[in-house]
């Protein structure tokens, strides 16, 4: 094996086989051979990865070209894979993190009948296939083909159950609000062919510097409204928490720890164009930090304990944003891998939580839990305290270099950060403390059935929070440690000419160190607070005020429905119904009605009487004689 | 000359036929075989065997291009001779005289193909006028077809006065009838006696051939005559009488047509609107195939508006698919009880055979490719394109004959798409053969149209 | 001999069939009959390589200087191909509907296939014109008597509203003809310099016979009542093969003979195409019975066409040749769903359904990704057209509304899921009622026309190189006409 | 005013008045003798215009045979002078209007003409005589003269076909 | 006599015909009028022959014939005429022994 990363396209593949076997045979195969073939696959693609990754690591990037996939007249778009550091890093937490939860999964989902397990299975697979076309792909055309796909999976896993037409509403929600993002994504595609033709990195990287000014801020602007589809920002954010109607190790895999994050891969791959562009910096910055905010604040006040997670993941990609929008590319990466951990921890806890009390998701009737589910208990407790961030856990290293970024770059962006990182520590621990402490809130006898969660569901949880706590150390700040950031050094290749471009003013230690300590004290007021406020008695009565209109996630699904949905269906109605029917049509059949009433008047002049009919032929005669006569020069 | 002195004997023996023959198939069995005499006479004379040598004193031109239109004259007879034959004998009781009348308008059509004067003009319409009057009167216990031939007899004898009105002034600006001596080139500058004299021949013309706004004698005379005998005159009958239209145009208008073109778009516009919207509100078939008629007239005076040698050419192809398909329209017509179009509901059913020709003929006349109504039209546009004036009576025309699909398609849709009670239509195997044969002739004509004019060229 | 074979075999079966007196057969044999005609296209397509096996040029009509000319290029390939693929896959599909008189039924499928084809292969204006209408003329006998309850006067509306855009295209090509010196050759008419003043209206003589057959709004409205009252199979020919020959006219006889006519109406011709777009697409929205739903989608797709044309770029250009093709194939497979359903629940009212995908997970499974593949998500053919299309729209010089046009076209497609996923929620999805309780899987030959569908559908969407490289020349002589005049 | 210029606007006086009691006399019969006065005027013109043949021919077929004709079906059908109803009053003005207007306007596109010198021989030239006419008639215009033939037999057929009883 | 004397004269008898087949709803009248039209074509007609002629004696190249043609025209048109009346009054008579009516308005059945 003198070259792993030839072999690429192994990591893509396997997913796919599993999908194919799983999906073609759900009906046939029992469900052990459907969970070993679901899960084998996925581990087999992160064998893959890991010798792959060791490749990278000593510096090894490379191009695999597969086929030609669209050529036409000089442009030349080919199916090929590009393994650097960048993609392999993302290749290992997809693979990784998705095998994890497959495991997860094969208990989770146990219950189904093999049909559904099976195809439950293939989605998956179909998923990590998606995604891994998407991190692989060597131009823009593969990573949307990888784009789209995701938005596919994502699509038909929110509805997995299908019979509940809410969650179906929910998956189409999701598809559309990607699809319009996706369009953005094309349209960029677009300019950039038009502008550059070629869509391969290397290509347009090189010749970015050409564009113009207005060329470069159209398409990152293009391309990251894509991003604010599939990485559910404002304004497309409102699709993610509803996305909570799948199963929930789908929201862990692809609605916390995978897919969202393709919108800040897609924003660091393409650096450059980013940091030629400070405009559109500013714009990802302010909207990245919005969201973090606006998503936290409607965090504080929800009772399903997804919907709360979920939130809490848009507020988390918000800060990526931010991270990206200030120039801080490795942060954002940092993040986007320790919130894979922690998150996917946290959602998988939750699952465990829901598995054991049936299928209860509202924190209100909960509580108490530690004492049945202590390992579910420590982990997310650990969960907590990573995306709090509490030092040492990871979400502190990695929040805190994107704050540390925003902080250099403008010191509001810090400001509003931390305030974001307050509100986390505490919604976070209000859900941490309503779900375990306390008194056991429901029914006698789901308290009766309340029992820890098998292994299957344990041991993903015990590596993630591993993970969670651990996964931070690749990322040391210098402060602590010169040289710590092993990550940043990794990673450096992908983002050197970014660097270049870059006119950054680095902080001095003590400033880093005030910095520091404040978002410290400030997360751990949050979680203190949050103990105090929730972990005795935890409000169960219905909000009001701001509370009310937090809970009611700032009315934003009602305004788009009041400024969008709902006049898109009345325009299609009064297009259907009127213009079409007495518009269009009523033009068209009226040439034919105005044929017939023609002919109904016509035909009287043939009034059946021989003088009539002289006398009209008189008079058509003078009108010749006169014609031919007097009106001719 | 072959086929008008043939014609004309031939009308002479179908009289006699009548006393000496009681059984009316003998008489049908010599009529047929008499056209059968006379088409073979006209193709002897075309190929080069004229039978008679008359001096005509330049008074009968017998050209190609006559004895072309002769022969689809003649061939479109003996079609329409086989196909209701037995019909024109069920008229009344003298079955004989109408066949001899058949033949002396066979007779008139010969001369107003061939005529060089304007007096056999005159002669040939009149030949061809009166045993029409007779013949739409044959019905005569039939109010109707009484009504009818008044109508057709006051006007058509009105219309003979402005014809021979006309012929008298250009006889006073040109002081001869022939045609070669009505040409302007012969002596430069209209004056107005010529231009007063052509119009009124315009005039008197485009009564005979049905062009709107001189077309109302039209509609009436083809529904109150015998249906037997409309199927003659719409077809046959009118088409002679545009082959002398554009005979006229050759001799006398063609080196003076612009001054004419305006007038002649005028009338081809009227004629195609008239025809094509008041067929639409028809509730009778017969009555709607008498504004198709007007219609599809409409369509033949673009040869006269072209006139250049598509035109000639088209208007043979266009009397060969216009009176083949609506002979066979209206001999299938003549076997129905019902002559509205509810009549004809489910008639597929029940006459597929009967039901498919009537479809093709009706695709013919509505002019849509792979029969030779369309061929027909083609040409007809197709000239009227190459003489790059007034384009917008094109577009008008094209716009008429997607109307005129709205009328012909309702048979159409009688037949195919409608459910009906089943008719007793006794029809002979005979018939069918000769519905067939037609069917045949108009794809054939519509997909190979050059057939018609390779005796044109020889 | 190839294009001969191709329009003789199915006219000449067609014609076998309407004198058989039984209706026995005439389902199997005219299976045959197409998938003989496939077969010769395939190896036209693969096979043969010279340019004598692949043109037949014989006199015709001599006196108007016109030709039996039938030639296979790259679009022609590309359409003739979809043609013969169609036929088989319909009547694959539709094996189990029953028809009275079968063997005319199918006799006139088989006559409107000639005529398709011949359309795709004329290189004769005129002999084009009659196979224009050879094609129409059995689909409206078609529609009339197998169709639905209105189908007398929908059907006629259809027959008038494509009758009068073909007589206008019919005088346009008689202009041409005389100004061509009179021939129909299609180099003739490529050879032409005409005044802006003539190409102008000649211009819209054609584009109105198209916009109709395509349809373009404000054109359109024939087409959603028709393909609601005809036979499935009839829509199924009408929605995959017939609308393509509007595309395919303005690709082949207007803008290459008009270039400047082209050029002065692309915006206004881009406006409205656009403007259908968004039309239709809102208007799917609304719809509840599929087959309504489908065809104003069909709408919707054939404006994008019609965007891309006008664009005159190469890659929209080969994105609109390659796009009839998968629309075609997309477009069968969901009109062979709907015929499944219509077929076993008697009902094509989305309301009336649901929960489908429960009794029917097969075809649940079909339907989703011909519906994925009819709203061009990646690695299905429907996106490599749809990519080069808007592609060619964006990078189009030859309007400066470019980006206006592509973005307003752009909504259609997030449009096209919002109908795409309700027509999938509401007819698979959910729970069943008491109708779908009792379906059950479809047949084996709806699957298996759905699997040839679903592998094609993935064959042009994952290795799209064979149809760009059939049509690369093609659009390469088309453009170039453009470039000369401006 | 020569003698000639005198029977000229003699004739043409009685002819056109005539002509004019034709059309307006009530009684059918007293139409006919009217217009029995007006082919006597015309054939007097002819006679001014030396066209001896004609003018008999003209006395002979129409004051003659037709007329007779004429006469013989209104006494055949016992026609009363006020059997005949009337057209309605407007018709018969727009009728009155459209004929003068036709004659105003031919007369208008006429009155240019550029034979307006010209002059109609009268009184002299043989070409209207019997054995002139003739010579011409049997040799130049024998086919016209045969096919007339064809002309009257159809009228015979036709008239018997349409009057014999059945 | 000028031959704009007989053009005026024949002119003013043809319109009178036109004028009667207008007003009168006798057929016989309106036929009658018709058989006036004509004469006064005829009388065009001999006039139009003597004014030839007479342009024949001067200059025998001026004009294509002598005149003769169009007296036999005339006389041709009598033949016709005759044989018209004979066809027309016996329709005529048809119509009277069916309907017992001249009037050209009362049979009135086809018309639309």
């Amino acid at each position: 094996m003198n070259n792993i990363i030839q072999l690429v396209w192994l990591v893509p593949l396997f997913p796919l086989i599993g999908f194919l076997i799983n999906g073609l045979g759900r009906k046939n195969l029992p469900k052990s051979l459907i969970s070993i073939v679901g899960c084998g696959t996925i581990l087999a693609s992160f064998i893959v990865c890991v010798l792959i990754f060791n490749e990278v690591r000593k510096g090894n990037t490379q191009t695999v070209r597969l086929f030609d996939f669209i050529s036409y007249d000089k442009i030349n778009i080919p199916f090929a894979f590009l393994v650097d550091q960048l993609s392999s890093l993302f290749l290992l937490i997809i693979t990784g993190v998705g095998f994890l939860i497959h495991v997860y999964s094969t208990a989770y989902m146990h219950d189904e009948e093999t049909e559904h397990f099976g195809r439950y299975f293939a989605y998956l697979n179909l998923f990590i296939f998606s995604m891994l076309l998407l991190v692989l792909g060597s131009n823009y055309l593969i990573m949307f083909i990888g784009w789209e796909g995701v938005g596919l999976c994502s699509y038909l896993l929110i509805g997995y159950w299908f019979k509940n037409d809410e969650y179906n509403n929910a998956a189409n929600k999701a598809f559309i609000m990607n699809r319009i993002g996706d369009l953005a994504f094309l349209i960029a595609l677009f300019w950039i062919i038009s502008k550059l033709g070629s869509l391969t990195y290397s290509d347009v990287f090189i010749k970015a510097d050409t564009l113009s000014k207005a060329d470069l801020i159209v398409i990152t602007l293009l391309l990251f409204v894509g991003a604010t589809g599939k990485s559910a920002q404002i304004p497309l954010y409102t699709w993610l928490p509803d996305a909570m109607a799948g199963p929930t190790p789908v929201s862990a895999l692809i609605h916390a720890a995978t897919m969202v994050t393709a919108g800040i891969y897609m924003i660091a791959r393409s650096n450059i164009l980013y940091t030629l562009a400070p405009v559109t910096q500013t714009v990802i910055a302010v909207i990245g930090l919005a969201t973090a905010i606006l998503a936290a604040t409607i965090a504080l006040k929800q009772n399903d304990i997804k919907k709360v997670l979920a939130y809490s993941t848009v507020s988390q990609l918000g800060y990526m944003f931010l991270g990206l929008g200030v120039g801080a590319y490795t942060g954002a990466v940092f993040h986007v891998m320790t919130h894979a951990f922690f998150k996917a921890l946290l959602f998988l806890g939750a699952g465990s939580v829901i598995h054991a009390i049936h299928n209860v998701q509202d924190i209100r009737f909960m509580g108490g839990l530690r004492k049945y589910m202590p390992v579910t208990h420590i982990t997310f407790l650990l969960g907590c305290l990573a995306i709090a961030g509490i030092p040492p856990f990871s979400g502190f290293f990695s929040k805190d270099e994107i704050l540390m970024g925003a902080y250099s770059v403008n010191p509001v962006y810090f400001t509003i950060g931390v305030i974001g990182a307050l509100m986390t520590a505490f919604y976070m621990f209000r859900l941490y403390a309503t779900t375990f402490l306390g008194k056991f809130r429901g029914t006698p006898e789901q308290e009766h059935h309340l029992h820890e969660s098998p292994a299957a569901i344990t041991i993903p949880l015990i590596v993630l929070a591993v993970l969670a706590v651990v996964g931070g150390f690749a990322g040391i700040p210098a402060l602590f440690m010169e040289g710590g950031h092993s990550l940043g050094a990794f990673l450096a290749p992908v983002f050197a000419g970014s660097e270049k471009i870059k006119t950054s003013h680095h902080l001095s230690h003590q400033v880093e160190w005030i910095l520091l300590i404040i978002s410290v004290v400030v997360a751990l007021v949050g979680v203190i607070a949050a103990y105090i406020r929730y972990s005795k008695k935890p409000d169960l009565q219905d909000a009001s005020g701001l509370g009310k209109l937090l809970e009611n996630k700032w009315y934003v699904d009602q305004v788009y429905d009041a400024l969008l949905v709902r006049p898109s269906q009345a325009l299609g109605k009064i297009l259907g119904t009127i213009v079409e029917r007495s518009g269009v049509d009523w033009i068209v059949n009226g040439v034919g009605r105005s044929i017939q009433y023609g002919s109904r008047q016509v035909r009287l002049l043939q009034s059946g009487q021989v003088g009539n009919y002289i006398l009209l032929m008189v008079a058509s005669i003078l009108i010749f004689f006169a014609l031919q006569f007097f009106f001719k020069k | 000359m072959n086929a008008i002195i043939l014609s004309a004997v031939l009308g002479v023996v179908m009289m006699f036929s009548g006393i000496f023959l009681k059984s009316g198939n003998a008489v049908r069995i010599i009529a047929i075989s008499g056209l059968i005499i006379l088409l073979g006479s006209n193709l002897a004379e075309l190929y080069g065997f004229p039978f008679f040598n008359v001096n005509t004193r330049n008074m009968l031109v017998f050209n190609s291009f006559a004895l072309v239109f002769n022969t689809i004259a003649f061939v479109s007879t003996l079609v329409y001779f086989l196909l209701s034959g037995r019909d024109i004998m069920h008229v009344g009781a003298n079955g004989s005289d109408y066949f001899a009348l058949l033949f002396f308008v066979l007779c008139g059509v010969s001369i107003a193909s061939s005529y060089n004067t304007l007096l056999m003009l005159f002669l040939g319409i009149e030949i061809i006028s009166i045993p029409l009057y007779i013949l739409t009167g044959s019905d005569k216990k039939n109010l109707k077809s009484n009504e009818a031939s008044l109508k057709y007899f006051l006007m058509g004898a009105f219309s003979t006065g402005l014809m021979l009105m006309g012929i008298a002034l250009i006889y006073g600006a040109r002081g001869t009838f022939s045609l070669e001596g009505m040409s302007i080139a012969s002596t430069p500058g209209l004056n107005p006696l010529l231009i007063a004299g052509l119009l009124l021949l315009i005039i008197s013309m485009s009564f005979k051939v049905s062009a709107a706004p001189f077309h109302f004698w039209t509609p009436d005379v083809y529904d109150g005559a015998p249906t037997v005998f409309t199927s003659f005159m719409a077809t046959i009958v009118k088409v002679a009488g545009f082959i002398a239209f554009l005979r006229l145009f050759d001799g006398a208008y063609g080196q003076m047509g612009a001054q004419w073109q305006l007038l002649i778009a005028i009338i081809t516009a009227a004629t195609l609107f008239i025809g094509n919207i008041t067929a639409v509100f028809q509730q009778s078939v017969k009555r709607m195939l008498a504004y198709s008629s007007i219609a599809q007239a409409g369509f033949m005076f673009f040869a006269l508006f072209g006139f250049n040698d598509l035109a000639k050419e088209g208007l043979l192809l266009y009397s060969a698919a216009y009176s083949l398909s609506t002979i066979g329209i209206f001999a299938i017509l003549i076997k129905m009880k019902d002559y509205t179009f509810e009549g004809f509901n489910g008639l597929a059913k029940h006459q597929p055979l009967l039901a498919g020709t009537n479809a093709i003929f009706l695709l013919s006349l509505a002019g849509i490719p792979l029969t030779a109504g369309f061929t027909a039209k083609f040409y007809m546009l197709a000239s009227a394109i190459k003489n790059g004036t007034h384009f917008w009576l094109v577009i008008f025309a094209v716009f008429c004959a997607a109307i005129s699909v709205y009328y012909y398609f309702r048979v159409i849709q009688a037949m195919y798409f409608k459910d009906g009670e089943e008719q007793s239509i006794s029809v002979t195997s005979g018939f069918k053969w000769g519905l067939v044969f037609i069917a045949v002739a108009v794809v054939v004509l519509g997909i190979f149209p050059q057939w018609l004019f390779t005796k044109l060229y020889f | 001999m190839i294009p001969v074979l191709l329009i003789a075999i199915p006219l000449l079966s067609g014609l076998a069939l309407f004198l058989l007196k039984q209706p026995d057969g005439a389902k199997n044999t005219s299976l045959m009959s197409t998938v003989v005609t496939l077969i010769v296209s395939l190896i036209g397509l693969v096979v043969v390589k010279s340019q004598e096996s692949l043109g037949v040029n014989i006199d015709w009509i001599p006196a108007l200087n016109s030709h039996f000319r039938v030639e296979l290029d790259g679009m022609g390939q590309i359409l003739c191909l979809l043609t013969a693929i169609s036929f088989p896959l319909i009547f694959v599909a539709t094996y189990r509907n029953q028809y009275k008189d079968a063997n005319r039924f199918y006799a006139l499928m088989l006559l409107s296939q000639a005529g398709l084809m011949g359309v795709f292969l004329a290189k004769d204006a005129l002999l084009f014109y009659f196979f224009w209408e050879l094609a129409l003329i059995p689909v409206y006998f078609l529609c009339s008597i197998w169709g639905g309850e209105k189908r007398i006067p929908v059907t006629f509306k259809f027959f008038i509203y494509t009758f009068v855009g073909s007589l206008l295209m019919l005088v346009a090509i008689i202009y041409i003809y005389f100004q061509a010196n009179q021939s129909f050759a299609i180099e003739s008419f490529y050879a032409l310099k005409l005044s802006s003043r003539t190409e102008t209206w000649l211009f819209w003589l054609f584009f109105i016979a198209f916009a109709i057959k395509m349809p373009i709004f404000p054109f359109h409205t024939w087409q959603p009542d028709t393909y609601e009252q005809s036979p499935t199979a009839v829509t199924m020919v009408l929605s995959a093969l017939m609308v393509k020959m509007g595309v395919f006219g303005l690709i082949r006889w207007v803008v290459p003979v008009l270039p400047v006519g082209t050029f002065l109406w692309g915006d206004t011709v881009t406006t409205f195409a656009v403007i259908g777009m968004v039309y239709a697409s809102l208007i799917a929205i609304q719809q509840d019975d599929l087959k309504r739903l489908v065809a104003y989608s069909s709408i919707a797709h054939m404006g994008l066409m019609c965007v891309a044309i006008f664009a005159t770029t190469k890659s929209g250009m080969q994105g609109v040749m390659i796009q009839m093709f998968n629309h075609g194939i997309n477009i069968l497979g969901l009109w062979i769903v709907i015929n499944a359903i219509e077929q076993k629940l008697n009902t094509r009212k989305m309301s009336e359904l649901g929960g489908l995908a429960q009794k029917a997970p097969g075809l649940a499974i079909l339907l989703v990704v011909v519906a994925l593949a009819n709203i061009a998500l990646p690695l299905t053919n429907g996106f490599v057209g749809e990519f080069l299309m808007f592609n060619g729209m964006l990078s189009s010089t030859a309007t400066k509304y470019n980006v206006v046009f592509t973005a307003v076209a752009g909504l259609s497609i997030v449009l096209a899921a919002v109908y795409t996923l309700k027509m999938i929620q509401r007819v698979f999805l959910g729970n069943t009622n008491a109708l779908t309780a009792g379906a059950t899987d479809i047949s084996v030959n709806t699957k298996v026309a759905l699997l040839v569908i679903v592998v094609l559908i993935f064959m042009g969407g994952i290795y799209p190189k064979p149809m760009l490289s059939v049509t690369n020349d093609l659009s390469d002589v088309i453009l170039s006409r453009m470039n000369l005049k401006y | 005013m020569s003698v000639t210029q005198l029977l000229f606007w003699f004739l043409s006086v009685l002819a056109l008045a005539g002509a004019l009691m034709v059309v307006t006399s009530k009684n059918l019969i007293y139409s006919v003798l009217y217009l029995i006065i007006t082919f006597f005027a015309i054939s007097g013109h002819y006679i001014l215009l030396n066209a001896q043949f004609l003018a008999i021919v003209n006395l002979i077929v129409y004051a003659g045979a037709i007329m007779v004709l004429f006469l013989f079906v209104i006494m055949l059908m016992n026609l009363n002078s006020d059997v005949e109803p009337q057209k309605k009053k407007w018709l018969k003005v727009a009728g009155a209007l459209a004929g003068g207007c036709l004659f105003l306007v031919m007369v208008a596109a006429l009155k240019d003409a550029d034979y307006k010198n010209q002059v109609a021989q009268t009184r002299e030239g043989d070409i209207g005589l019997i054995g002139n006419l003739g010579m011409t008639l049997f040799n130049d215009y024998v086919v016209p003269f045969e096919i007339s033939s064809v002309l009257f037999l159809s009228a015979m057929v036709g008239a018997v076909v349409l009057g014999k009883k059945e | 006599m000028p031959i704009n004397y007989y053009i005026f004269v024949a002119i003013s008898l043809f319109c009178i015909g036109v004028i009667g087949v207008l007003t009168r709803r006798n057929s016989i009248i309106i036929f009658m009028c018709i058989e006036l039209m004509l004469n006064a074509a005829n009388l065009l007609l001999v006039a139009f022959s003597k004014m030839h002629h007479a342009a024949y004696l001067a200059d025998r190249t001026s004009t294509p014939s002598n005149g003769t043609d169009g007296q036999l025209f005339v006389f041709f048109i009598m033949v016709v005429a005759a044989a018209e009346v004979s066809v027309g009054l016996a329709i005529i008579v048809m119509l009277y022994r069916n309907t017992h009516s001249v009037d050209v308005n009362f049979l009135n059945r086809l018309k639309n």
